[in-house]
C-alpha cells in the first residue's frame, strides 16, 4: 500500500467519520465544526489529486467563509442541543434506512460503471493549477463566469430584500 | 443573447430605480417598459438581428424553439406585469427589487431555453431558483410566506444537490458537460450515465413539480404572495419544462427508449397526484397549485413521446397554460376570499371577470375552441403518434376528465350559485387586458397554427 | 262507373273524413249534425262497398296502388288496396253493420254532452277507417296498419268514459294484449321479408307472398311456413281473443254497448279470421299450425262457453259468447273450412251485433243496469227488443233455418271430416251456447221484473233510431244464412262458397276433401239441432222461474270467476314483471349502475382525501418521500426493468 | 354554403343575443334566428340542393391536415332539418316562460344550435370533434343555470361523463389520423385508410364509448334521467331531441365506415348489450312516477333500438335509423312540450299527483295522445315507419346470422312495454278523476297548440307518406351501408 | 487510486448528507447537510476531472478535465450565493417565530 493509498483511506475515513458526526451531533455548533473537519478532509483529497486551486478555494470559501457564516447565525440565534426538538424516532429510523438503501442501490448500480478500473491521476497533472484554470475560466468559460455575476447580483438583492427590516406600516 | 443581456441589465436598472425613486407606479412603469423592450429585442433576435456577437464557446445555442419560447415567456410576463403590477406594489416595500428579481429570473429563463452545456443549465436553474426563494418569502411578516420560502429553499437546495450529483455522473461517463459531446456515441444507458440521467431527471422533475418530487409545489404556491405564485406557476414552470425537453431531447433523445418508462411512471404519478388531490381542495389558490402539477403531468407527455409534435405541443402548451393561469391569478389576487365559496355569484356582480375567468378555466380544462384544447391535443397526439404506452394516454384522459371537476367547480360557483357582492377593484384597462387575453386564448383555440407556424416561418 | 274498383279508396276515405270533421269540430257541431256526419260517412262507404261488391261479383278484382309507402332498397311496400271476393264481403259486413250501429249509437249515446258525443262518433269513424284498411290492405303491412289501428280505436272506445279508472284499465289491458299479438304478427311479417323480400299478398307478376308460397319455389321451408303461420296465429289470438290472449275481451265490455257490438263482436275481433283466411294457403301448407289453430279454437270455444254459463252481467255473457264463437271460427280455419269460418264471421256479425244492440237497448231502458239478476220480465216493456233478441238467440243457438245454423253446421261438418273428436267437442259447445244464451234470455226477458221501482217506472222501449237497426239486424240474423245452404239440404245453393272460391282455390287444390256422406251429415245436423233445442228448453224452463240470484258455489264459482285465469295471469306474468321492473328500477338502476357511476366520483373524492394526506406540511416527510421515490425509481431502472 | 350558413346564423345571432337586454327582444331575436336557420335548411333541401351549395371546404389547419370541410348528405340534411325544426318549436312552445337573464338563455340556446349543426355537417374529424364538444358547453350552462334543485350536480355528472367519453373518441380520431396516408383528418381519408383488424378492435371500443355515452346505451345511461329531470325543459328538449342523435350520427358517420371490421365482429356483443338495455330501460320506465324520467327512460329504449339496427345492420335497418332519428326528435319534442305545459301550470311532474286532465284540457289531451301513440310506434305515425324498418332490418340482417331473430324478438318486447308505460302515463295524467292539483287546470294556449299541432301534423304526415324522407336519405344510406360489412365474407 | 474508490466515497458522503436532511429538524443543520451533498459532488467531479485528464494525457488534449474543476468552482459560487439567501431566509423565520425547527411551521399542508 503506497503512501497515497494510505492517505486516501485516512482522508476518506476522516471525511466520512466527520460527516457522520455532522449528522449525529446534537449541538449545532459541533455540527458546524465537524463539517469544517469534513471540508478539510475533502480539501486533502483535492490536494492529493493535485487540484490545488480547488482545494484552497474549498478551504477559503467553504470552511472559511460559508461555515463561519453558519456559525455566526447559530451563535446569533443562540442555538444549542436543547433547542432542537428531536424527530420522531420512526422518522429518524426511516431516514437512516432509506439513506442507507439509497447508498446501497447507487453503489450497486455503479459498481459496474463504465469507467471502472480507470485510474485517477494523483499528485501530478497540471490542470488543477491556478494558472491553467484561470486561463480557461477567462477564455472558454467567460460566459458562465459573467452569467454567474447575475446570480450573485440576484442573491445579493435577495439577501437585502429578505434581511432588511420592513418599514413599520407594511 | 439579446434577451439574456437586456434582462440582466434591466434587473440592475430596476435596482437603481428603487434607489432613485420612491414612486411605486414609476417603478412599475419602468418594469413594464423593460418588459416591452425585452419582448422587442427578443423578436428582433428571432428575425435575425443580434446585438451581441460573443464567442459563446458553444455554451449557449439559440434556436427558434428557444427564442419562440422566450417570446412566449416575455409576453406572458408583460401581460402579467400589466395585470398584476398593482398587486406587486402591494406585497412589500421593495417593489423595485421585486421587479429586479423578476428580471433576473427572466435572465435565467432565457438561459434555460438556450443552454448547450450542463454548466449553463445548472446556472440557469439556479438563477431562476434563488430569486424565487426570495420572492416566495417576500411577505416577511406572513408566516405562511416564511414557511413557504423555507420549504422551497431547503427542498430546492436538496434538488440542486441531486442535480449536481447527476451532472457529475454524466461528466464521469462522458468527460464533458457539452451536450453535443454527451449526445455522441450514446445509445446504451451505462450505469454511470444512467444514474446521472436519472438524478438529473429527478431534479428537473422537481423543478417542474412532477410527482413524486412535487411536494414543495402546493405549499410554496399556497404560501407565496399570490402575485408571485402566478409568476412561478407559469413562466418559471414553463421555462423549467423547456430546459427539461431541451436537455433530454438534445442529449438523451437517442436513448429515449431507455428512460421512457421512468418518465412515463413520473408522468402517470404526476397526473394522478395532481388531479386527484386538486379535487378535494377548498382554496382556489391551492387548487391552482395542484392544477399546475396536473398540467405538468400533461406537459410531461412531451417527454414521454419525444417527437416533433411533442416539442411543438409543449411550446404551445406553455403558452396556453401560462396565459390562462396568469389570467385566473390576476383575478384571484384581487379577491378577498380564496375559497370556492368566494367565487359564488361572481358572474352577477362582475360579469366580465367571470366570463374571462370561465374562458381561462375552459382552457385549462382543455375544452375545444380554447388554446388549452390544442395544448392537450398536441400532447395526446404526440403520445399516440409515439405508439407505445397507450395506458398512459388512457390515464391522461381519465385525469383530464377529473380535472374538469375542479375547474368547473369555480365556474359553478361563479355562475350557478348565489353569493354576496364583493368589491373587486377592476379598472377598465384591467378588464380590457383580460378580455384581450381571453380573445387570444380563443383565437389560439381556433387557429393554433398561428403560433406553431412561428416555429418554422418567422417573418 | 266503368271501374268502381279504382275508386276503392273512397271506402276508407269517407270514415276518415267523418273522423276528421267530428274530431276537429267537436265543439262546434251540434249532436244531430255529428250523428249525421258520423253515420253518413259510413253510409257512403257502404254504398261504395255495395257497388264494389257487385263489381267483384261480376269478376272485377284487382289492386289499387295509391302511393309508395315504405320504398327502400330491399323492401317495397306500396300503400295499396286489394279488392277481391274476401275483402269485398268484409267491406259489406263492416260498413253495413257499422252503419246500423252508427245509427243506433246516435240515439244510444244521446245523453252525452256534444263534444264527447262528437268524440264518440269520431272514434267510431276512425275505427271503421282502420278496419277498412285492415281488410282492404293489399299487403301484410297495410293489413297491420289497420290491425293496430283497430286496436287503438278499441282502446279509445273502451276507455271512452275516461273518468272511470276501471274502464281505463280495461282499455289498457285490451291494447297491451293486442300488442303482444301484434308483435308476433310483426315478427311474421319480418320473417316473410327476410325469406321472400315482399309482404304483398299477390301481385300481377306472381311475386307476392301468397303466390310464392303457392308456387312452392323453395324459398320457404316447412319450418319457415310453420313459424310464420304460428306467429301470425299468435297475432290473431290477440286480436280475436283466443287462448291465451282472450281475457281482454270480456273486460272490453266497459265501453259503450254499440262499441261492443261493432268492435268486440262484429268486426274487429274477426280480423284474425280474416287474416288467416287471407293467408289460407300458408296455413294449408302448415298442417302443424292448422292443428294448433283448431285445438286452440276449440279449447277457447269450450272454455269461454263454460264461463258464459255463470256470468251475470248481460254484456259479459255476450262477450264470452263472442270468444266462444270466435273459437268456432278458428276451429273452422283449423280444419280447413275457410269458407265456413268466413261464413260464420258474417252470420255472427249479424246476430251478435243484434244481441249486443239488444242488450244495449235493455241497458238503456234499465238506466245502465247490466246485471241480469236485477232484470226479468222485460218482455212486456221492450217488445221490439225482446223479439229481436230472441231471434238472435235462436240464431246463435243454431236452430235452422236461422243463420247461425248454417255457418255452424258447416264448421262442424268440416270438423267431423277432419277428426270426429273435434265435432263432438264442437257440438257440446254448441249445446252450451244454446244453454247459456237462453239462460240469459230467460233471466232477462221472462219471469218477473226484479229491478227497483224507479227502474220499473222508467222502463220503456228504445227510440226508433235504436229499434230500426235491431229489426234490420234481426232480418239479417234470420236470413243471413241462406247464402250458404249446404249441399245436402239444397244442392248448389252455397252461394258464398262459390263466391269465395277464387280466394281459397289454392288451398282447395292442396287438400283432399274429406267428403262425408249425406247420411252422416244429416245425423250430425240433427244431433246438434236436437241438442241445442233441448238445451234451449231446459234453460228457458229453468231460468224463467228460478233465475240464479245467488252467488255461484262450488264448480259454479270457478266458472263465475272465469277459471281464475285473470288471477293466474296476474300471478305468473303481471306480478313477476312488476317485481322485476321494480327490482331493476330500485335496485339495479340506483344501487348498482348509478352507484357505480357515482361511486367513481366518490372514489375520486375519497382518494383525494387520502392522497392529500401525503402533503403533511413537513419538509422531512417530503424529502423522505422523495428519497424513497428515488430509491424505487433507480431500483426499477437498474434492477427491475431488465 | 348552406352548411356554413347553418352554423354561422345561430352562432352570430347567439353572440348578438348576449348583448340584448330586453327579454321580449331577445326572445323575438332568437325566434327570428331559428326561423332563418330553418329557412336555410329548407332551402338546402329544395332549391339549393346541388353539391356546390351543400359543400364547403377551406383550409383550416393545413399543417395538421385539417380543413374546414363541411357538407351535407342525406343524413346531415335530415339531422340539420331536425335541429332547425327543433329550435323554433322550442322557442314558440316556451314563449310564455320567463327566464332569469333571458338574454344569456337564448344566446346559449343559439350557440348550442350552432354546435349541433356543426356536428352534423362536419366532414373533417377534428372539426367534428370540435363541434361535438362545443355543442356540449352551452347545454352545460343551460341546464346548470336554469333547472331543478339538484341541477348543478346532475348536469355536472352529465358533463364529465360525456366529456370523458369524447376524450376517448379524440384518442381514436388521433390514432386513425396517424394511420391515414397523408396525415389528414378529412373524412375521405378516414374512410380510405385500411386499418388492420386487430387495431380496429380497440379503436372501435374507444370510439364507441363516446357515442354510447351520448346516446346513451346501457349501462352508460344513468346520467340521462337525472339530467333530463333536473334541466329546464327547453334544454331537455335540445338534449333529447337533437343531442342524443349526435351519438347515433357519430356511429354512422365516424365509426361504422372507419372500422367496419370491428363493427362487424363486435356487432353481436354490442347488440346483446343494447338489447338488454332496451328491455331494461323499458322495464325501468314502467316504475317511474316523474314524467321527465319516464320520457328519459323511454328515450333510452328508443335510442337503443337505433343502435341495435346499426350494430345488427342491413340496408333497411340503417335507413330506418336515419329517418327514425328525425322522427324520434319530433316525437320527444312533443312529449316534452306536454310535460312542460303540465309542469308550468301545475307545478309538478309526478304522475301520482295528476289525473283527470283530459276533462280540463281536452286539446292538450288529444295532442298528447297522438304524440304518445307515436312514441309507441303506432302505424300511421312517423315512428312506425322507422321502427318497422329498423326491426325489419334487424330481423333480416345477415351480419348476425345466428342471433338476428333473437335480437328482433327480444327488442320487440320493448314495443309491448312501451305501450304499457305510455298508456299508463296517459291514464294517470289525463284520465280518471281530477286531483286537487288538476281541478283548476286550464287548457293550452294558442302558441302551444300551434306547435303541438305542427308536431302532430308532422307525425302523421311522415307516418302516412314517408316517401320524401326516405328518398332524401336513400343516397346517404347506400353510402354508409356500402362501407359496412353486412354478411360473412 | 482507481476511480471507483472516489465514486464510493462520494456516494457515501452524498448519502450521509441525505440522511442528515432526513433525520434533522434544525433548518441550519439541514442546510449544512445539503452543503455536504454538494461537496460530495465536488469531490467526485474533481476525481473525474483527473481521471479524464489521465485518460486523455496519453493523447493530445492537455486540458482535458479542466472543465470539471471549473464546474466545481461554479458550484462553490452558487453555493455561496445560495447560502447567503438561505441564511437570510432562516434568520427571517427565526425573527418571526424564534425557532429554526422546520416542523415548527406547518400551516401549509394537505
Amino acid at each position: 500500500m503506497s503512501i497515497s493509498q494510505v492517505l486516501f483511506y485516512f482522508l476518506s475515513a476522516l471525511a466520512l467519520g466527520s460527516a457522520l458526526m455532522v449528522v449525529i451531533s446534537r449541538n449545532p455548533v459541533h455540527s458546524v465544526l465537524w463539517l469544517i473537519v469534513t471540508f478539510f478532509a475533502i480539501s486533502g483529497h483535492y490536494i492529493m489529486l493535485n487540484a490545488q486551486f480547488i482545494g484552497i478555494v474549498n478551504l477559503i470559501v467553504y470552511a472559511g467563509a460559508i461555515m463561519v457564516l453558519f456559525l455566526f447565525v447559530i451563535m446569533l440565534m443562540n442555538l444549542n442541543a436543547e433547542t432542537e426538538p428531536q424527530k420522531n424516532k420512526w422518522m429518524k429510523f426511516a431516514g437512516v434506512v432509506s439513506g442507507g438503501c439509497l447508498l446501497l442501490v447507487l453503489v450497486a448500480a455503479l459498481k459496474d460503471a463504465e469507467v471502472k478500473g480507470k485510474a485517477t491521476q494523483l499528485v501530478t497533472g497540471e490542470i488543477g493549477l491556478i494558472e491553467n484554470l484561470g486561463k480557461a475560466l477567462f477564455t472558454d468559460f467567460v460566459v458562465p463566469f459573467e452569467i454567474s455575476s447575475v446570480l450573485f447580483l440576484s442573491a445579493m438583492v435577495g439577501a437585502v430584500v429578505i434581511g432588511k427590516r420592513e418599514p413599520k406600516e407594511a | 443573447m439579446n434577451a439574456i443581456v437586456l434582462s440582466a441589465v434591466w434587473g440592475v436598472v430596476m435596482m437603481f430605480t428603487g434607489i432613485l425613486s420612491n414612486n411605486k407606479r414609476l417603478v412599475s412603469n419602468i418594469g413594464i417598459l423593460g418588459m416591452t423592450a425585452l419582448v422587442v429585442v427578443n423578436l428582433l433576435e428571432m428575425s435575425g438581428m443580434r446585438f451581441f456577437t460573443v464567442d459563446l464557446h458553444n455554451m449557449l445555442w439559440f434556436d427558434t424553439f428557444g427564442l419562440l419560447f422566450n417570446t412566449i415567456a416575455f409576453v406572458c410576463t408583460l401581460v402579467y406585469f400589466l395585470l398584476s403590477g398593482r398587486d406587486i406594489e402591494r406585497v412589500g416595500s421593495h417593489v423595485a427589487e421585486y421587479y429586479a428579481l423578476t428580471f433576473f429570473v427572466l435572465c435565467g429563463v432565457s438561459l434555460a431555453s438556450s443552454f448547450n452545456t450542463l454548466l449553463m443549465l445548472f446556472l440557469a436553474i439556479e438563477i431562476i431558483s434563488i430569486p424565487l426563494y426570495v420572492l416566495t418569502g417576500s411577505n416577511k411578516r406572513n408566516l405562511k410566506s416564511n414557511e413557504a420560502s423555507l420549504k422551497y429553499l431547503l427542498m430546492g437546495s436538496f434538488s440542486t444537490g441531486l442535480m449536481l450529483m447527476g451532472i457529475t455522473f454524466i461528466y464521469g461517463a462522458k468527460g464533458s458537460f457539452d451536450m453535443d459531446v454527451i449526445r455522441m456515441g450514446s445509445g446504451e444507458l451505462t450505469p454511470l450515465l444512467g444514474a446521472g440521467l436519472l438524478l438529473l431527471m429527478f431534479s428537473i422533475a422537481f423543478k417542474v413539480s412532477a410527482a413524486p418530487f412535487h411536494f414543495w409545489t402546493p405549499d410554496v404556491y399556497d404560501g407565496a404572495p399570490t402575485v408571485f405564485t402566478s409568476f412561478m406557476a407559469t413562466v418559471v414552470k414553463a421555462a423549467s419544462f423547456i430546459a427539461f425537453i431541451r436537455l433530454f431531447d438534445y442529449s438523451f433523445g437517442d436513448m429515449h427508449k431507455e428512460w421512457q418508462l421512468m418518465i412515463a411512471i413520473i408522468t402517470a404519478a404526476t397526473l394522478f397526484i395532481g388531479n386527484i388531490t386538486a379535487v378535494f381542495q377548498q382554496s382556489v389558490k391551492r387548487m391552482l397549485a395542484y392544477s399546475s402539477i396536473a398540467q405538468a403531468g400533461f406537459m410531461l407527455f412531451a417527454l414521454v413521446a419525444m417527437n416533433q409534435t411533442a416539442k411543438e405541443g409543449l411550446l404551445f402548451y406553455t403558452a396556453a397554460y401560462s396565459l390562462a393561469t396568469i389570467g385566473i391569478f390576476a383575478i384571484l389576487i384581487r379577491m378577498k376570499d380564496y375559497t370556492f365559496e368566494g367565487f359564488n355569484g361572481l358572474a352577477k356582480y362582475h360579469p366580465v371577470l367571470a366570463a374571462t375567468n370561465a374562458i381561462f378555466l375552459f382552457s385549462l380544462a382543455g375544452i375545444p375552441a380554447t388554446a388549452g384544447f390544442w395544448a392537450k391535443y398536441y400532447m395526446l397526439a404526440a403520445a399516440v403518434q409515439q405508439g407505445q404506452l397507450l395506458w398512459l394516454v388512457i390515464v391522461g384522459l381519465v385525469c383530464a376528465a377529473i380535472s374538469v371537476y375542479y375547474y368547473f367547480r369555480v365556474i359553478q360557483a361563479m355562475y350557478f350559485k348565489e353569493g354576496d357582492p364583493q368589491p373587486i377593484e377592476a379598472s377598465p384597462a384591467f378588464k380590457g387586458i383580460l378580455i384581450g387575453m381571453a380573445g387570444v386564448v380563443v383565437v389560439l383555440g381556433i387557429w393554433p397554427e398561428w403560433l406553431i407556424d412561428k416555429l418554422y416561418f418567422f417573418f | 262507373m266503368k271501374n268502381i274498383i279504382d275508386l276503392a279508396w273512397l271506402v276508407p276515405l269517407f270514415p276518415l273524413i267523418g273522423f276528421l270533421v267530428n274530431g276537429l269540430f267537436r265543439r262546434q257541431l251540434t249532436k244531430p249534425l255529428t250523428a249525421i256526419v258520423g253515420s253518413g260517412a259510413v253510409l257512403a262507404s257502404f254504398v261504395v262497398s255495395v257497388l264494389i261488391f257487385f263489381a267483384v261479383k261480376n269478376g272485377q278484382t284487382g289492386t289499387v296502388t295509391l302511393f309508395p309507402f315504405i320504398n327502400v332498397g330491399e323492401l317495397s311496400v306500396p300503400f295499396a288496396f286489394q279488392i277481391d271476393q274476401l275483402s269485398s264481403l268484409f267491406l259489406l259486413i263492416i260498413t253495413g253493420v257499422g252503419f246500423l250501429i252508427h245509427v243506433y249509437s246516435a240515439a244510444y249515446m244521446n245523453s252525452e254532452e256534444p263534444p264527447h258525443y262528437a268524440r264518440y262518433f269520431s272514434y267510431l269513424n276512425l275505427f271503421v277507417f282502420a278496419m277498412l284498411l285492415l281488410v282492404m290492405g293489399a299487403n301484410f303491412v297495410i293489413l297491420f296498419i289497420g290491425w293496430e289501428g283497430v286496436g287503438l280505436c278499441s282502446y279509445l272506445l273502451i276507455g271512452y268514459w275516461f273518468r272511470n279508472t276501471e274502464y281505463n284499465n280495461a282499455a289498457r289491458k285490451a291494447f297491451i294484449m293486442n300488442r303482444i299479438g301484434d308483435v308476433a304478427f310483426l315478427l311474421a311479417i319480418f320473417w316473410m321479408i327476410y325469406k321472400l323480400g315482399t309482404v304483398t299478398f299477390t301481385t300481377a307478376d306472381q311475386k307476392g307472398v301468397l303466390d310464392l308460397v303457392a308456387q312452392a319455389t323453395g324459398q320457404l321451408t316447412t319450418a319457415d311456413i310453420t313459424g310464420i303461420t304460428l306467429l301470425l296465429f299468435i297475432g290473431a289470438t290477440g286480436k280475436s281473443a283466443q287462448i291465451p290472449l282472450y281475457t281482454w275481451l270480456p273486460d272490453a265490455m266497459a265501453g259503450p254497448t254499440p262499441v261492443s257490438a261493432l268492435i268486440h263482436a262484429a268486426t274487429m275481433v274477426t280480423a284474425g279470421i280474416y287474416m288467416i283466411a287471407r293467408s289460407n294457403i300458408l296455413y294449408t301448407l302448415a298442417p302443424v299450425t292448422q292443428g294448433i289453430v283448431a285445438a286452440i279454437g276449440l279449447a277457447t270455444a269450450i272454455l269461454a262457453a263454460t264461463i258464459a254459463l255463470k256470468q251475470n252481467d248481460i254484456k259479459k255473457v255476450l262477450a264470452y259468447s263472442t270468444v266462444s264463437q270466435l273459437g268456432y271460427m278458428f276451429l273452422g280455419l283449423g280444419v280447413g273450412a275457410f269458407t265456413g269460418a268466413v261464413f260464420h264471421v258474417m252470420t255472427h256479425a249479424f246476430f251478435k251485433a243484434l244481441l249486443f244492440l239488444g242488450a244495449g237497448s235493455v241497458i238503456h231502458a234499465m238506466h245502465h243496469e247490466q246485471d241480469i239478476r236485477r232484470m226479468g220480465g222485460l218482455k212486456r216493456y221492450l217488445p221490439v227488443t225482446h223479439i229481436t233478441f230472441l231471434l238472435a238467440c235462436i240464431a246463435i243457438a243454431g236452430i235452422p233455418p236461422f243463420s247461425g245454423f248454417f255457418s255452424k253446421d258447416e264448421i262442424l261438418a268440416a270438423a267431423y271430416a277432419r277428426n270426429p273428436v273435434y265435432y263432438w267437442l264442437g257440438a257440446a259447445t254448441a249445446l252450451l251456447t244454446a244453454f247459456y244464451m237462453f239462460r240469459l234470455y230467460a233471466t232477462t226477458f221472462l219471469g218477473s221484473f226484479r229491478g227497483t221501482e224507479d227502474q220499473r217506472h222508467h222502463l220503456h222501449e228504445s227510440p226508433a233510431l235504436m229499434t230500426i237497426p235491431l229489426v234490420l239486424l234481426a232480418v239479417l240474423s234470420v236470413a243471413g244464412g241462406w247464402v250458404g245452404i249446404p249441399e245436402v239440404l239444397m244442392p248448389d245453393a252455397h252461394a258464398l262458397e262459390k263466391f269465395l272460391a277464387p280466394i281459397f282455390a289454392e288451398s282447395a287444390a292442396r287438400t283432399t276433401p274429406h267428403a262425408i256422406d249425406h247420411q252422416t251429415e244429416y245425423l250430425l245436423m240433427s244431433i246438434t239441432v236436437v241438442g241445442a233445442a233441448i238445451a234451449i228448453f231446459v234453460a228457458a224452463a229453468r231460468y224463467r222461474k228460478n233465475p240464479e240470484l245467488h252467488e255461484a258455489t262450488g264448480f259454479g264459482k270457478i266458472l263465475a270467476n272465469k277459471w281464475y285465469v285473470d288471477e293466474l295471469y296476474n300471478f305468473i306474468i303481471v306480478r313477476p314483471l312488476n317485481w322485476l321492473s321494480r327490482f331493476l328500477a330500485n335496485f339495479i338502476e340506483r344501487d348498482v349502475i348509478d352507484w357505480l357511476v357515482n361511486g367513481m366520483g366518490k372514489a375520486v373524492q375519497y382518494t383525494s382525501r387520502q392522497v392529500r394526506l401525503l402533503q403533511s406540511g413537513q419538509v422531512g416527510s417530503y424529502v423522505l418521500l422523495m428519497v424513497l421515490s428515488i430509491l424505487i425509481l433507480v431500483a426499477v431502472q437498474f434492477f427491475v426493468k431488465k | 354554403m348552406i352548411p356554413v350558413l347553418l352554423i354561422v346564423i345561430p352562432l352570430v345571432s347567439g353572440l348578438i343575443a348576449f348583448l340584448l337586454k330586453q327579454e321580449r327582444a331577445v326572445k323575438a331575436w332568437a325566434l327570428l334566428s331559428a326561423i332563418a336557420t330553418l329557412a336555410v335548411s329548407l332551402l338546402g333541401l329544395t332549391v339549393m340542393k346541388q353539391e356546390s351549395w351543400l359543400q364547403f371546404n377551406k383550409p383550416w389547419l393545413p399543417y395538421l391536415g385539417s380543413n374546414f370541410h363541411v357538407g351535407m348528405d342525406g343524413m346531415a340534411q335530415v339531422l340539420c332539418l331536425l335541429t332547425a325544426v327543433t329550435f323554433p318549436i322550442i322557442f314558440i312552445s316556451t314563449w310564455n316562460n320567463s327566464y332569469r337573464k333571458a338574454h344569456n338563455f337564448f344566446a346559449l340556446m343559439l350557440l348550442a344550435q350552432a354546435g349541433l349543426m356543426g356536428v352534423f355537417v362536419a366532414l373533417d374529424a377534428l372539426l367534428f370533434y370540435f363541434f361535438w364538444e362545443l355543442a356540449l358547453i352551452p347545454v352545460y350552462f343551460l341546464s346548470s343555470q336554469w333547472g331543478g334543485e339538484r341541477r348543478i350536480a346532475a348536469t355536472f355528472k352529465f358533463f364529465i361523463y360525456t366529456f370523458l367519453g369524447s376524450l376517448f373518441m379524440l384518442i381514436g380520431i388521433i390514432y386513425i389520423y396517424q394511420l391515414t396516408p397523408g396525415k389528414s383528418f378529412d373524412i375521405q381519408a378516414f374512410y380510405n385508410v385500411n386499418i388492420h383488424p386487430e387495431k380496429q378492435d380497440w379503436l372501435f371500443w374507444l370510439m364507441l364509448v363516446a357515442f354510447a355515452i351520448k346516446m346513451p346505451i346501457f349501462p352508460f345511461h344513468t346520467w340521462q334521467p337525472d339530467t333530463y329531470e333536473q334541466s329546464n325543459t327547453a334544454t331537455t328538449m335540445v338534449l333529447s331531441a337533437v343531442m342524443v342523435k349526435m351519438g347515433v350520427f357519430g356511429i354512422l358517420r365516424w365509426l361504422t365506415p372507419v372500422v367496419p371490421h370491428a363493427v362487424y365482429v363486435h356487432g353481436d356483443t354490442t347488440g346483446t348489450f343494447i338489447v338488454i338495455g332496451i328491455v331494461y330501460a323499458s322495464l325501468v320506465a314502467m316504475q317511474q312516477d316523474d314524467l321527465k324520467r319516464l320520457v328519459a327512460y323511454s328515450s333510452i329504449a328508443h335510442l337503443g333500438l337505433m343502435a341495435l339496427a346499426i350494430f345488427v345492420p342491413s340496408n333497411t335497418g340503417v335507413h330506418g335509423v336515419l329517418i327514425q332519428m328525425f322522427n324520434h326528435g319530433i316525437n320527444i319534442l312533443g312529449l316534452w312540450i306536454v310535460v312542460e305545459l303540465i309542469e308550468r301550470q301545475l307545478g309538478t311532474r309526478k304522475m301520482s299527483e295528476l289525473g283527470g286532465l283530459a276533462q280540463k284540457a281536452p286539446s292538450l289531451a288529444v295532442l298528447l295522445v297522438v304524440v304518445a301513440l307515436a312514441n309507441v310506434a303506432l302505424p300511421l305515425t312517423n315512428a312506425f315507419i322507422g321502427e318497422f324498418m329498423m326491426f325489419a332490418g334487424i330481423f333480416t340482417s345477415e351480419a348476425s346470422p345466428r342471433y338476428h331473430y333473437a335480437f328482433a324478438a327480444v327488442g320487440m318486447i320493448a314495443i309491448i312495454l312501451s305501450a304499457v308505460y305510455t298508456l299508463n302515463m296517459i291514464q294517470k295524467v289525463f284520465y280518471g278523476n281530477t286531483s286537487a292539483l288538476t281541478a283548476n287546470a286550464l287548457d293550452i294556449r294558442i302558441n302551444e297548440k300551434l306547435v303541438l299541432s305542427a308536431i302532430v301534423v308532422m307525425i302523421i304526415a311522415i307516418g302516412v307518406y314517408p316517401a320524401p324522407l326516405l328518398e332524401m336519405t336513400k343516397g346517404a344510406v347506400d353510402a354508409i351501408v356500402s362501407k359496412m360489412i353486412l354478411k360473412q365474407p | 487510486m482507481n476511480i471507483e474508490h472516489y465514486i464510493v466515497l462520494s456516494v457515501a458522503l452524498f448519502c450521509i448528507g441525505i440522511v442528515g436532511v432526513l433525520t434533522r429538524r434544525n433548518a441550519i443543520i439541514i442546510f449544512m447537510c445539503i452543503e455536504l451533498m454538494l461537496n460530495a459532488a465536488n469531490l467526485l467531479l474533481v476525481a473525474f476531472s483527473k481521471m479524464h485528464y489521465a485518460a486523455a494525457e496519453a493523447g493530445k488534449a492537455a486540458t482535458a478535465g479542466i472543465d470539471g474543476q471549473l464546474f466545481v468552482f461554479f458550484i462553490m459560487v452558487v453555493a455561496a450565493a445560495e447560502v447567503s439567501v438561505g441564511l437570510a431566509i432562516i434568520v427571517m423565520m427565526y425573527r418571526n417565530v424564534h425557532s429554526v425547527d422546520v416542523n415548527f411551521l406547518n400551516r401549509l399542508k394537505h
